[in-house]
């Protein structure tokens, strides 16, 4: 068996990458897109402590963790205008927002 | 005062405007009568430069130069040949004449209009005045927009199609023309270290011939648009045809000059090597006299009035544009002249077709005829009007139109021999035009009434009859003014033409060309002409 | 060695495995759960490589914070009535042919470019950090990224005030 | 790293401080004293306070850096670099903060959404956008980042009973999103290669890998992804015209000016610093994607009836000819950016005063029939707007046209003359749309007969906006200058 290197972790990443962005392209319900993008952040956060430990230095962890804050404030603005759309139009799925063109 | 004449011929109009806009819009009168107070005072400040300027005198006059941009090189420098001065004149007389026309034609929206007049002069005498690259760019786009609501606002049926199409057609060609100004500035900085738009400094630039015609046809692009040339003329008519009477005048009369202008200001004496390619040369000449046969053809075949003069404005400015490019001194002095003429003859016949277009509101060549039965001072005026246009002996048009063929003839003989089928052409068309609307019997009952010319409309006409009848008895003054402007950019863009000749800088025998012309305006007879060989002296 | 191997496969498994059924269930909540397990095996991950406090963070913030969040929503919006609509746009079959592209390039560059990271090395074999995990993180954070940790502060003021503009009815 | 908050390093942030100092004082008073919501345009005295406090420390920073004869200062171990480049873009913000703060209460009082919270969220974003011009660090530039699109994600859906806004907000902020994950997935590769987040690290690394670096290619293609969508480049345009359609007209005009301003300022901190050493590769990939933008702009804009989307569309326009300045990317393209962002902060502000004016109580005020006779019901509006709309599409001599000009020039300068021809032909397909608005205000008849809604800030915004706009064009001496110390980094 192979040992694992950075390229495993490299590649992992970003097949994490492919499907979120597969998600967020092809899905039309909201909710399901919000979480596409998190996959997306977390296919970058291993990427960042894979290099971190390669460097040996905590820069990455660092950037993980505020990738990982910046998630979750996204996350919670992105419900609360679910939220709101929801009140307005009752639904969730994103090609139904077709009062604007797309 | 002298110092400052320029400033103040230029922003006469502007401050006109200034005051315009404080005059409330309901004061209807106010406003016609301090519009044309300002259109007037504008041409009387102009006056002067007249008796000031000295002819015969190398270079510009009445220099103005003051920093504007430094960061960029751009000056407010302004100054006056005698190329400027005949088209300045020409610029404030018709825009004074055709506010003054404008009187009971435009009836509603009263301020804008004036307001628009008084920027749109500002514009074409900026134009005329720029020693700066930059300062000329900016003027040069300054007069589309009040041009475009000319049109836009007060025009016709199909105005804002017109008016649109115009503005997009100069537009897309002086944006690439800038793009050549930006290519000679930068070439400039290139060689001398410092970035300028100074027109003189910019001549010091030396350009590879490939480089020269690159900028060339960018500048050409701009320019030919402008004037308009063969191939870019379509918005001529559809602009002339909507524009309101007013309108037509000073698009006829001036801005069409603005592009022959550019040529003889900037292209020839900034690319003098790419001026006297062959091949540019050539192109340019075929265009000029296609120009000239097709304008007059289409005439030929026009229902509407309006139309038909448009078209022949197509066919006059190819005179000037193959005068510029007959690279001679008759050919560009002729063009000059001819500019004028064309601003005199042209703009009466918009004014005449004004005059009835107000009394019968239709400009359908059919719904007339025999109106010298009725009006008989309007027929007056339309025929010097018409047979100025046309070129006839002792009015203007035959000495511009004579001394560009002499230049053409110079430079290439075939050249000639076509443009001269336009001057028969145009002699036929304008004088069917006056056949079918103005002799016979009244055929239509709808003429029958009509008044005739109002002491105010006549006056419109007074000083140009009388401007055209003096350029077609007594020419000589005006060539001498264009002599030395006209020697300078030969001699840019053909080094040695004169020494070549025998004739030393001092011009004595460009008079001699100007007493030709005198003496040839008698009888149609070669008179003494300036010892050019003849045939192919390129 | 061996362990570390199966370890990585597994939790690369979770990862992939909890995403790929992320985006394809036709439930929302099964969505969310699938969504976990992926950010499991992530977290899983953080651990293999030594991120001990990442791991917590992982965990606590985001199993625990944003997941709870999302299904949240999810009760509160009603997400039956999508649950029977179609599931994918129009233009999926565009968008699945552009990331085909993507993912063409991203695998060649990786591929190309796998002796470019010079450190195409195993990971297992370091020597510990001198200091715990934690410590060193905090350690750095609060010096050298003193200015982003403040910034991220404002960040979250927005965040709570803009959730709480949008989401609640009279403000 | 032995002192971790010097008087230096608070000296580099504190423009920052003050505008989130004084965005919590308008959360906290807006919720302790202001109960009556007709009191709450009282707290634009914050707004311009916060505005004051931050212009008086950009002119200590400059006043510093002249004192010392440096070009910059950073702070914070690198994290923030304060030069030229930082505090013109930020003196952009500031005017662009000003302006939309002063015309908003009315209109929101109209759409019935005036909160506190907003002035909060302008204050909020503007300091985002301070570390999007000042940042030299990866996470500080990214947080910088999010912290303005999240603030705009709430401002564009704010109007909450209004389902354009709700689906702008959710679009925006699904595409934004989207596209941050990208510009990290970037970021962490130069990370990668680097092992640093310090952009000056990054650069070096990336100039020692070989042109073609597989890396460095990934990396760039991933953040360029991120970077194009903030500048709303082609083809990452589409949330543009939505957004900007769907929320609050002072929002859009914000977002139209600031984000975008703040976003040019951010990519140029990234394709002139780690990037600058890959010219040869992003430069025909920016060519590309430039004209690609001007085509989608121009052309789309053609057909809109809505103004917003209208001037949407055209912003989109206006961020390719700025990517010609980055593909020209010699110092007079670099200056003719920054001259760009200046007289577009102007131009396009006043468009979308404009507009904002047209919005009454029933009526949306948005379309091309709003506008129409807008010269004969307010002839100062109107003209105002030929001029912004002159400006806009680069006529002589208003402003636009030197940005216009710069750009042109550069890519004479580089032998781009291609692009340069192709930049000129779209400014006459720009003319044909923006006159299609000039039309409806002098050539049509008013359809309605409501006066508009102005207010003293709005008409004292639209005055600064117009005289600027033709002052810039008329006489650009001093604002040329000013440009100029953007290139000081």
């Amino acid at each position: 068996m192979h040992p694992i290197t950075t390229v495993h972790y490299l590649a992992l990443s970003a097949a994490l990458l492919l499907i979120g962005t597969v998600g967020v392209l092809t899905r039309r319900n909201i909710v399901i897109i919000l979480m596409s993008i998190e996959l997306i952040l977390n296919a970058v956060n291993i990427n960042l402590i894979t290099f971190s430990r390669i460097w040996h230095n905590m820069d990455g962890q660092i950037f993980a963790i505020f990738v990982i804050t910046d998630a979750v404030a996204e996350a919670a603005v992105g419900l609360g205008i679910l939220i709101a759309l929801f009140r307005n139009k009752e639904t969730v799925l994103a090609d139904e927002i077709d009062l604007l063109k797309w | 005062m002298d110092q400052h004449l320029l400033s103040i011929v230029l922003l006469t109009p502007l401050a006109g405007l200034l005051v315009l806009l404080f005059i409330p819009a309901k004061s209807r009168n106010l406003i016609r009568v301090w519009a044309n107070l300002a259109g007037l005072a504008g041409f009387l400040i102009s006056l002067p430069l007249v008796w000031r300027f000295q002819t015969g005198v190398p270079g510009y006059q009445f220099e103005e130069r003051a920093d504007w941009i430094p960061t960029l090189g751009a000056h407010y420098h302004l100054g006056m040949d005698g190329i400027s001065l005949l088209l300045v004149m020409l610029t404030t007389l018709m825009g004074f004449l055709s506010i003054l026309s404008s009187w009971n034609a435009i009836q509603d929206r009263m301020k804008e209009y004036y307001a628009m007049f008084l920027l749109l002069q500002t514009g074409m005498i900026g134009v005329f005045l720029s020693l700066d690259f930059f300062l000329f760019y900016v003027f040069w786009e300054l007069v589309l927009v009040p041009m475009y609501f000319i049109i836009g606002v007060w025009g016709g049926p199909r105005k804002l199609y017109a008016a649109i199409k115009f503005f997009l057609y100069t537009l897309a060609g002086s944006v690439l023309m800038l793009l050549g100004i930006l290519t000679l500035y930068f070439q400039h900085f290139k060689q001398f270290g410092f970035y300028t738009f100074e027109i003189a400094d910019l001549m010091k630039t030396d350009l590879t011939l490939g480089m020269q015609q690159w900028v060339f046809w960018a500048f050409f692009l701009g320019f030919a648009i402008k004037v308009p040339m063969f191939p870019f003329h379509t918005w001529l008519p559809d602009a002339h045809v909507e524009a309101p009477t007013a309108g037509s005048v000073i698009l006829a009369a001036v801005l069409l000059k603005m592009g022959t202008y550019g040529f003889l200001r900037f292209s020839l004496p900034l690319l003098p090597r790419a001026s006297m390619d062959k091949t540019i040369v050539e192109v340019l000449a075929v265009l000029s006299i296609v120009g000239i046969i097709y304008g007059a053809l289409v005439s030929l075949m026009q229902q509407d009035w309006k139309k038909l003069v448009a078209y022949s404005s197509v066919s006059h400015l190819g005179f000037c544009t193959l005068g510029i490019f007959s690279m001679n001194p008759n050919g560009i002095a002729g063009s000059v002249l001819q500019q004028i003429n064309h601003g005199i003859s042209t703009g009466m016949l918009f004014l005449v077709i004004g005059v009835i277009y107000e009394r019968r509101h239709t400009r359908e060549i059919s719904e007339y005829g025999g109106l010298a039965h009725v009006m008989p001072r309007f027929a007056v005026i339309f025929a010097i009007a018409m047979l100025s246009s046309a070129g006839l002996p002792l009015l203007n048009g035959f000495i511009g139109e004579f001394t560009i063929l002499q230049g053409a003839f110079e430079a290439n003989r075939a050249w000639a021999a076509f443009a001269v089928t336009g001057v028969i052409l145009g002699a036929a068309y304008l004088l069917w035009l006056y056949q079918r609307t103005m002799l016979g019997q009244v055929t239509n009952g709808k003429n029958l009434g009509l008044p005739d010319m109002s002491f105010r409309e006549v006056a419109v006409f007074v000083p140009l009859i009388a401007w055209a009848i003096w350029i077609g008895v007594y020419p000589k003054p005006y060539f001498e003014i264009l002599r030395e402007p006209v020697r300078e950019i030969v001699e840019r863009v053909r080094p040695g033409y004169f020494q070549a000749r025998g004739q030393g800088p001092g011009g004595v025998p460009a008079v001699a060309a100007g007493r030709g012309q005198v003496a040839a305006a008698e009888p149609p007879a070669p008179g003494p002409r300036p010892p050019a060989p003849a045939g192919g002296d390129r | 060695m061996l362990i570390d191997t199966t370890l990585f496969y597994l939790f690369a498994a979770l990862a992939l495995g909890g995403g790929i059924f992320t985006i394809t269930r036709r439930n929302a909540v099964h969505s969310a759960i699938s969504l976990i397990v992926s950010l499991l095996g992530v977290a899983g991950l953080y651990l293999l490589q030594q991120a001990e406090f990442l791991f917590a963070v992982q965990i606590v913030l985001y199993v625990g914070g944003i997941m709870v969040l999302f299904l949240f929503v999810i009760m509160l919006v009603n997400l039956d009535l999508a649950a029977k609509e179609r599931q994918f746009n129009k233009q999926w079959l565009v968008a699945l042919a552009a990331v085909a592209a993507v993912a063409a390039e991203i695998a060649y560059f990786i591929y190309r470019g796998k002796d470019a990271f010079h450190i195409a090395e195993p990971t297992m074999v370091l020597a510990p950090p001198a200091l715990g995990n934690t410590e060193a993180l905090a350690d750095t954070l609060f010096s050298e990224y003193l200015l982003p940790f403040e910034l991220v502060s404002i960040l979250l003021l927005v965040a709570v005030v803009g959730s709480v503009v949008m989401a609640k009815k009279r403000i | 790293m032995s002192q971790f908050y010097t008087s230096t390093d608070h000296f580099t942030i504190i423009p920052a401080v003050m505008l989130a100092l004084f965005g919590c004082a308008i959360l906290l008073f807006d919720f302790l004293i202001f109960p009556d919501p007709r009191q709450r345009k009282y707290l634009l005295i914050f707004v311009a306070l916060a505005e004051g406090f931050t212009g008086f420390a950009l002119y200590r920073q400059t006043e510093w850096l002249m004192v010392n004869g440096q070009t910059s200062l950073t702070g914070f171990g690198g994290s923030v670099t304060v030069d030229g480049f930082g505090i013109f873009f930020n003196w952009i913000f500031v005017i662009a903060a000003l302006i939309v703060s002063v015309v908003s209460y009315r209109y929101l009082e109209i759409s019935g959404e005036h909160h506190g919270e907003y002035y909060g969220l302008i204050l909020f974003a503007q300091s985002g956008m301070y570390f999007l011009a000042t940042g030299t660090d990866l996470i500080t530039l990214f947080i910088g980042l999010e912290l303005m699109a999240l603030t705009f994600y709430v401002m564009v859906g704010f109007l909450r009973t209004d389902k354009r806004s709700n689906e702008a907000a959710m679009k925006y902020l699904l595409l934004g999103a989207f596209s941050s994950g990208f510009l990290v997935y970037g970021f962490s590769l130069m990370y990668g290669m680097a092992g640093s987040t310090k952009l000056a690290a990054v650069a070096e690394a990336i100039r020692e890998r070989p042109l073609w670096d597989p890396v460095v290619f990934l990396a760039l293609a991933t953040t360029s992804v991120g970077l194009l969508f903030k500048i709303s480049a082609a083809p990452f345009h589409m949330w543009a015209p939505d957004a900007y359609e769907g929320a609050p007209t002072t929002v859009t005009a914000y977002l139209a000016v600031a984000s975008k301003a703040a976003s040019i300022a951010f990519l140029l901190r990234i394709f002139m610093g780690p990037f600058l050493s890959a010219k040869e590769v992003w430069e025909p990939i920016l060519s590309v994607v430039a004209v690609l933008t001007m085509t989608v702009g121009n052309l789309a804009a053609i057909n809109q009836t809505n103004i917003k989307r209208l001037l949407a569309y055209s912003s989109i326009s206006h961020a390719g000819y700025m990517l010609l300045g980055l593909v020209a990317g010699n110092e007079t393209g670099l200056k003719g950016i920054a001259v760009y962002v200046m007289v577009y902060t102007f131009m396009n502000l006043g468009a979308f005063l404009v507009v904002v004016a047209l919005r009454r109580q029933n009526i949306i005020g948005e379309d091309l029939d709003d506008i129409a006779g807008l010269m004969q019901k307010s002839p100062g509006y109107a003209v105002l707007m030929l001029i912004f709309l002159l400006s806009l599409a680069g006529i002589p001599p208003t402003a636009g046209f030197l940005g216009k000009y710069y750009i042109f020039l550069a890519l004479i300068q580089t032998g781009h003359f291609t692009l340069a021809v192709v930049a000129t032909l779209y400014v006459a397909v720009a003319i044909y749309y923006y006159f299609k608005i000039v039309r409806s205000m002098f050539a049509r008849e008013s359809t309605e007969k409501a006066p508009l809604a102005t207010s003293a800030g709005l008409r004292l915004a639209l005055g600064v906006s117009g005289v600027l706009t033709l002052a810039i064009g008329l006489y650009p001496e001093p604002f040329l200058r000013m440009a100029q110390t953007s290139l000081l980094r």
